[in-house]
């Protein structure tokens, strides 16, 4: 299934040897010859001196999830050569540093070597340690250039582009590309059959991580405050912001800022500034990752029973505890709905892409000051700090903030008394006030029980009053929270549902296993509380291969107790090993699940009643490829 | 029950201040502490000073955590907004809310349970941003509402009531805010008023975090011998520096305080506090004198009260970040929003 | 209904006026009459001045569980008295102090008024105001005794013994005690109907409040480390636990302590210190409430991803937040069966009365070391601060603490390698060893991800089978944690489920529906995960009410989740409005979903399917009481 | 990649000392750290000190949180426990862990990110309860591991290799310690380890909780003009108060520091710490006179290193609570469980 335009390269590094922006430049060239293209960067939770790996795939039909069947290895870390060249297809090619000869046990008889002595040639043309770590990664992209037939004149707008204001860099840079280019030429028959195929430009897309479109959400939603503390792979969420701030957020005649960003002490500490801001009326937000959701907890409660608005991405990496923190996962998704004790449930969004990054973040504003409570953006790592191909982000300048019930001093003035907590339209969303605004507005936040007048109480029946509305309230958000994005098949009586980044390998696993017969349906969940067309949809399908990147088949969790739908119409395909999804993840669960042995709808005296176990094996029914 | 009766008919007799309010416009709901307490002399204080100081009761924010001494926001200010969070967690939500609105008047009311515990962290780093607020600590030495037991600053040797005996070294609230930076550092006695007041003012009036701990007694679970936060045991002890005399540029108040070496330390407002020394030689100004003359006085077995530091180019947490002057509360969306055209302009460099 | 040793009496008082000691000798007595009792205190969050209530409920069937129709009301706070008085059932009684005579409009016609002079005879009788303050409770104590006729002897040996060493203080409360006795057998009819009749000691049961027998558990399992930050309600906890051992865990030679407590700075700190001590070899617990569960999130993620064991105490209050920390509630089961992000899922005891709470909390200990990980006890304010009457606690001295698979110095002497999460029995759990033991048992504990050798790794096969060997351990505890209790009548159809605190509610609603002619099995559930009877027992039964405290149906959420049966068969009984839980709440429950519209087996378009909200209703439909 | 390479073949020829173990036998797994980190070079002084003190590796426990700094206890003493848990929360690990088996050797190893900002208030805490262990700080003025933000104690004026410039107040670990009653106190600098090795073993038999704030400049973050936790600064501005030379009482170890005025503190175990001081008048034990001669030096932009506090009487809180001698683990179950005719006897108080 490889050739032109269709393909995939690994290319293995050290981390923090520069790689990673010869690697960009690459993605980035490949993406502007118009041929839908995505990049996987595979790193250590380490600075200096440990494998890397980024991975690109090129997929003319559009298929871009991640896929484990290499092409082309780019093998520069000697200390992962077996590795690398044990995980290159049969038929396809190993690039590496002839400087020095490849162990002869590294030998395959059914993949092409390629040796460039990339290393004898920067040392030969460039001095200082330094240009000859960072040469060696532009080299190889030189290689890549010839052997794949990247349009050089692409490259060298993107270097100028890059070294506009550093020209001795530029020149340098130009000479390592062209160094491997000439070299490749020379030595080997370029284009090799799998490369690439210019299809011209595409302005109407972007390459584009999730984290930096959802600060650009947050830039655009009109957010001020920004509470957080570092923590992968949520930090360039912030860094994003912070630097979109500091492009378009200063006062134009005082030149001070308009917007606050606060490193904060800790998680806690950054949940409890988004609180006390959102309290005040700011659009407030902090990004994390799941230990930072754990220590949240406490203060989320607060938010959810005292009504606060505020905004949490939780860009999810490889649990437990610490975990991975540099490989992807969705393992948050049962403590975020219910996260925190007590009754508690949250509004959360789930972007599909980085172009849903920037949409949801929006929306997640606007849904916690309308609803008065915490909403989550529940991305992960893949999502977040991947670049994707999406189309170029929108901006209508009509929109403006949805503040919620907000009484400004004016409706303050005219009414009699103003009650925090009570229900005054019905719909279970109380009307609020800002402090400082007007003496009639003030009242008495808390976290302690509370009546609809916003007084402390012990008592039962306004205790339960309260919060029987709020569940009420939190409920109402089903209608509101984004829609699932459903696609059906002629004939299909079964379908898949995912969520997250999980949908470019669902996608490429509905064709292939509709090549094979299996024709299903699809839905990507994009909010909780589930919207109706939810449990419409899974309803209408006698199975429901419900695909999640955890261990315990959380969305399965989730939608057996909150969608109307019997149990036994869930079935569960799981994978957790860290790596973004792929199609073949999907496409043996599902095969699994259908040549199994139909216990699914029946119940056997152990194991959890619809999720058989098989998806836990997709792994090992792949055959040794690292997954 | 201790009382801060609420009238709602004006007494046309009380005293007016300067925006035509009595001192019953500033007082709350009736108290739930228990008879006697500490804590609601400090709410008298607390009420006493926003009155004289003419502040609106609802540009003002009362923020606390949890315990007897976090319940008191409830018992003043009944037109100002308050929060009364979670354990530990004021002085997160009161950074949040002056990030967002630098305005209004933020009087954050902790314990010492809430803020030497669970809470050291954030109080460590408000005090570390410097966010411009009155934080109070009503230190009782102990977790008063839940039933006595010790807390960091219970002296050495203290007993419960409950008859167990504290083994470890009490954590002062006043050093330790010294000795990570702070700007504004107090202390006195719930029982002074006198003194209280005129600290609360000049706290109220400091560009920066003013923290003030104040010794308070828990008549229920600490006022027996042996316990060394008790009214008599604080009153024998204390050692009083400084008064503090807060005078607001509009009118001088004139107290009848002893007289005695003075200093006038300049308000980033503009006013002017004078201390009115007690001790020789005391410096306000000097974070390493103050912490030597309180370890001094300290070996001693005294406590020293008054306005001991104050850093007289503090500059809070908005200063030192550079935002812009108004509360950003009140930059309308227009300002904030780039527009459709930047977002096509800056998504060249995505492509 | 109400009768000889078959009433209830609730006693208004203010808080801090010394009324507890004065209610407790009451509940003693009665208890030593061998009637079963049970002692509800309604008390604030508060130190001094505000309303409080105890509430006795006498039943000579066994029947114990909180009942709201009082047949006597003590009205000692006069701040209360209209809603004191409004709270006697038609025929019943009121006790109020007539030194000052009661507000007219508190008149009822259908109920009796007892008035005794309190306040005035105590005034001529004692003096000092803290005197005179105390003695008022012990005057209705005695007019109590002569009312509903407690045996005097009783009463004189309980005070007796109270002031074995205070010969004064116990002639003044004798004094106190004839005070009321006198002038209510000179002024009135005694005893009322409703009153006593001694049924002989019971010296088979004791009258305990189940954080005090969980204290003694942990003491007779050998815990040597509690780590804790005070809570209510499990600061009981603790504090028995620390009074036990300054009874029991001295060194008899040296005099030091076998034991160490420590008030941690927080819950954090508290989880920490429990891990700590764990990983060392000690057995160690906190005892926390919800909120401190809340925080202890990230802690509990990594105890069980990096295995260590340690016993955690929830006694469930009032949530979400600081919530009602003074009512209870079972709001945490579904937080605690999965605390932390990523996947994770715990074992959970859940104690039904303080017996259990004993028991449970020494197999909540070798469960920890067996399995090592965290062990929850969930308890709540009903069984952990109530006083429960419960058969005398047993200890059989040939038990010895299962340490579970630990590795000492000879062991490690005599292996070739020892490595940390090798499966090597094939049932899940691994070896492990403690500090200091010896150089062949070193290895490195981290949350980050390891390799079944211990070592790091961010490689995806060796991080999933570590993880997948965990979730296999967890599962095989269902088989390790207590069996349900299961109660059959003959001929159920259908079935009540319940956990904790519940169950005496339960019991008597079983017999109240019985009575109906609606006959029902009951199971009421002692473990997760839950073990194999459990979805044996629901699959047996067409229709299973699952009864919880809380709102959102946790139990029934986790038993929708993690059983094997279908969701169809699943309703919900909810109550949650603080209050321990009573037979109506169930009874009025149970025939809503009776008479309902059968629509829990299908699926409307709204709403969550198998929970319909009649069960919200419950305290609606009981007309007036609060609940 | 530095490494800390471990040898399996014993080279007779090593020193060894008087457990007849070699310096390799404290070594751990290969370093996977930057090279010329400074978190490197203080591994090696920690395997130094342990080697010194003929402490058996497998006697010791090794703890930390999580960073670049929490990541060395894999770096050295393969044969001890380790336990890197998760960030800010080693001090609770380390009390709970003491806490049940006082015997061990605990070393805790944390960074500038995960005590003095995460774990802030665990540390605090940690200090108070005086738990008996080496505390050491690996401050960088940032958090690494997450690519180089500004930590509490980043100075004022640093600025970072993204070009921001911190603006807050820096906290500094040492006076912080000082303030909450640390009972040992000192700071170092990763590259002198002629100087941190002594320190280190003074810390080692210290019975309470040694703090070490040790400056290990970050190469990759903050090596650069600018940063004042660099190398190049922290060397020109080191200001050298005492040299700790520590006297075990097996034997002296005699090192060719240069001499000057000395002062003799007998440890708690019985051996004896040397100062060698370089200022003038310095006296460990007062710490009043330490802190003001630490922000007087600071005053004058010095960093002044050495052992600059130790409490000669520290009862670390085993001493305190009165714990029995030997380790809680190893009281067996018969003395904990006081039997069944006990519990029938206590039951009484529940008839
Ligand atoms: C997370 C959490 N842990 C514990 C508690 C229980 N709690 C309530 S108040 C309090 C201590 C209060 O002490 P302090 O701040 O000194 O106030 P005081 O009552 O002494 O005035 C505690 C531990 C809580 N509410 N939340
Ligand atoms: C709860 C939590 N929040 C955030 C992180 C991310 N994180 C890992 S290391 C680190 C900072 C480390 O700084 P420091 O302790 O100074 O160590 P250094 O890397 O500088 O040596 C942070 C924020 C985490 N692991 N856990
Ligand atoms: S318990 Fe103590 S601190 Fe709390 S209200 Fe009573 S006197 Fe005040
Ligand atoms: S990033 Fe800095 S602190 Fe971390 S290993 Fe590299 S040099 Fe050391
Ligand atoms: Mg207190
Ligand atoms: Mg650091």
């Amino acid at each position: 299934m490889s050739g032109v335009n269709e393909f995939a390269i690994k290319i293995g590094t050290v981390n923090g040897t520069g790689s990673a922006s010869a690697n960009g430049l690459l993605m980035q060239a490949i993406f502007r010859m118009g041929i839908p293209v995505s990049g996987k960067n595979v790193f250590p939770s380490n600075i200096q001196g440990l494998p890397t790996w980024y991975e690109i795939r090129v997929n003319g039909a559009g298929h871009t999830a991640r896929t484990p069947e290499y092409d082309l290895l780019v093998a520069m870390n000697s200390a992962t050569y077996d590795r690398d060249v044990a995980e290159v297809r049969s038929g396809g090619y190993l690039l590496y540093d002839s400087t020095w000869p490849l162990d002869a046990a590294l030998q395959r008889e059914d993949i092409s070597f390629i040796g460039i002595p990339i290393a004898g040639m920067g040392n030969e043309h460039f001095s200082g340690s330094r240009t000859r770590i960072l040469m060696k990664n532009i080299v190889y992209v030189g290689a890549l250039v010839a052997l794949l037939e990247i349009d050089p004149e692409i490259v060298k707008e993107l270097l100028e582009q890059s070294f506009a204001r550093k020209p001795k860099l530029m020149d340098a840079n130009y000479q390592a590309i062209k160094l491997g280019y000439d070299y490749a030429r020379e030595h080997f028959e370029t284009p090799l059959p799998v490369h690439l195929e210019k299809t011209g430009p595409r302005n109407d897309s972007i390459l584009i991580d999730g984290n930096t479109a959802a600060a650009l959400g947050c830039l655009y939603a009109g957010a001020t405050v920004a509470a957080w503390y570092p923590i992968t792979p949520s930090t360039s969420l912030v860094d994003g912001f912070s630097g979109f701030c500091e492009q378009y957020r200063h006062d134009p005649e005082s030149g001070k800022n308009l917007f606050c960003i606060i490193q904060a002490e800790d998680e806690l500490a950054a949940a409890g500034i988004v609180i006390g801001a959102g309290w005040s009326g700011a659009r407030a937000f902090t990004a994390t990752s799941g230990p930072g959701i754990s220590l949240m907890s406490e203060f989320i409660g607060l938010a959810y029973y005292a009504e606060i608005p505020g905004v949490i991405f939780d860009v999810q990496r490889a649990g437990p505890s610490t975990g991975m923190p540099t490989r992807t996962q969705q393992g948050d998704l049962l403590m975020v709905a219910y996260a925190s004790h007590g009754d508690t449930k949250h509004i959360v969004l789930f972007p599909g892409d980085p172009g849903e990054c920037f949409t949801m973040s929006v929306s997640a504003f606007d849904l916690a000051e309308r609803f008065q409570t915490p909403v989550f953006v529940v991305s992960d790592l893949d999502v977040g700090m991947n670049d994707w191909v999406v189309p170029r982000l929108e901006w209508d300048d009509s929109y403006r903030p949805d503040r919620g019930k907000v009484l400004g001093a004016e409706d303050l003035e005219n009414i009699d008394q103003f009650y925090r907590y009570l229900d005054v339209d019905g719909d279970g969303i109380p009307y609020r006030t800002l402090p400082g605004v007007h003496p009639k507005g003030a009242y008495f936040t808390r976290g302690s029980g509370h009546n609809q007048f916003g007084r402390y109480t012990e008592d039962s029946e306004e205790y339960t009053q309260v919060v029987d509305r709020l569940r009420r309230k939190i409920d109402g958000a089903a209608s509101h929270v984004p829609e699932p994005e459903i696609v059906r098949r002629p004939g299909a009586q079964m379908a898949i549902v995912a969520l997250g980044s999980s949908h470019p390998a669902v996608i490429e696993a509905l064709d292939i296993l509709e090549r094979d017969g299996v024709v299903l349906d699809y839905m990507r969940i994009r909010g909780f509380p589930f919207a109706d067309t939810v449990g419409e949809f899974l309803r209408e399908h006698e199975r429901n291969f419900v695909v999640d990147q955890n261990r315990d088949g959380q969305l399965h969790s989730l939608l057996t107790i909150e969608a109307t739908v019997p149990k036994e119409r869930l079935a569960s395909v799981r994978y957790y090993g860290g790596m973004p999804l792929s199609a073949h993840h999907v496409v043996s669960g599902v095969n699994e699940l259908l040549q199994g042995t139909g216990t699914v709808a029946e119940y056997g005296e152990e194991g959890r009643a619809g999720i058989p176990d098989a998806a836990d094996g997709v792994k090992s029914r792949i055959g040794g490829v690292e997954v | 029950m201790t009382h801060t009766p609420k009238a709602k008919v004006r007494h046309p007799g009380l005293k007016k201040n300067a925006l035509g309010l009595t001192r019953r416009d500033y007082e709350g709901s009736m108290s739930t502490l228990c008879a006697g307490c500490g804590h609601d002399s400090i709410t008298a204080a607390v009420i006493e000073a926003f009155f004289e100081l003419d502040m609106p009761p609802h540009r003002a924010a009362k923020l606390s955590g949890i315990g007897c001494s976090s319940k008191t926001p409830t018992y003043f200010m009944n037109e100002s907004h308050g929060f009364n969070s979670v354990h530990g967690r004021m002085p997160a939500i009161a950074s949040g809310a002056n990030a967002a609105n630098r305005d209004l008047i933020y009087i954050g009311i902790s314990g010492d349970g809430d803020s030497l515990s669970i809470g050291i962290g954030q109080m460590c780093h408000a005090i570390r941003r410097n966010v411009n607020m009155l934080y109070l600590i009503e230190n009782n030495g102990m977790y008063a509402l839940t039933k006595g037991q010790f807390s960091a600053s219970a002296d050495v040797g203290s007993r419960s009531k409950w008859g167990k005996s504290n083994v470890q070294t009490p954590i002062d609230p006043v050093l330790l805010a010294l000795s990570i930076g702070a700007t504004f550092v107090a202390r006195s006695f719930s029982g002074d008023r006198k003194q209280l007041v005129p600290i609360l003012k000049a706290g109220l009036r400091h560009p920066g975090l003013a923290m003030v701990d104040i010794i308070s007694p828990c008549v229920t679970f600490n006022d027996h011998e042996g316990s060394t936060k008790s009214y008599a045991y604080t009153r024998e002890n204390k050692f009083e520096v400084v008064h503090t005399d807060f005078v607001p540029l509009t009118h001088t108040i004139t107290a009848d305080y002893e007289s005695g070496g003075t200093r006038d330390v300049t308000m980033h407002d503009g006013s002017v506090v004078r201390f009115r020394k007690i001790a020789e030689d005391f410096d306000p100004t000097d974070r390493k004198r103050v912490e030597a003359y309180l370890r001094e006085r300290g070996d001693q077995g005294e406590i020293v009260t008054g306005l001991l530091f104050i850093e007289e180019d503090s500059q809070d947490f908005h200063t030192q970040q550079g935002t812009v002057d108004e509360p950003l509360t009140q930059v309308p969306f227009e300002r904030l929003n780039p527009g459709a055209t930047a977002l096509q302009e800056l998504q060249k460099k995505f492509r």
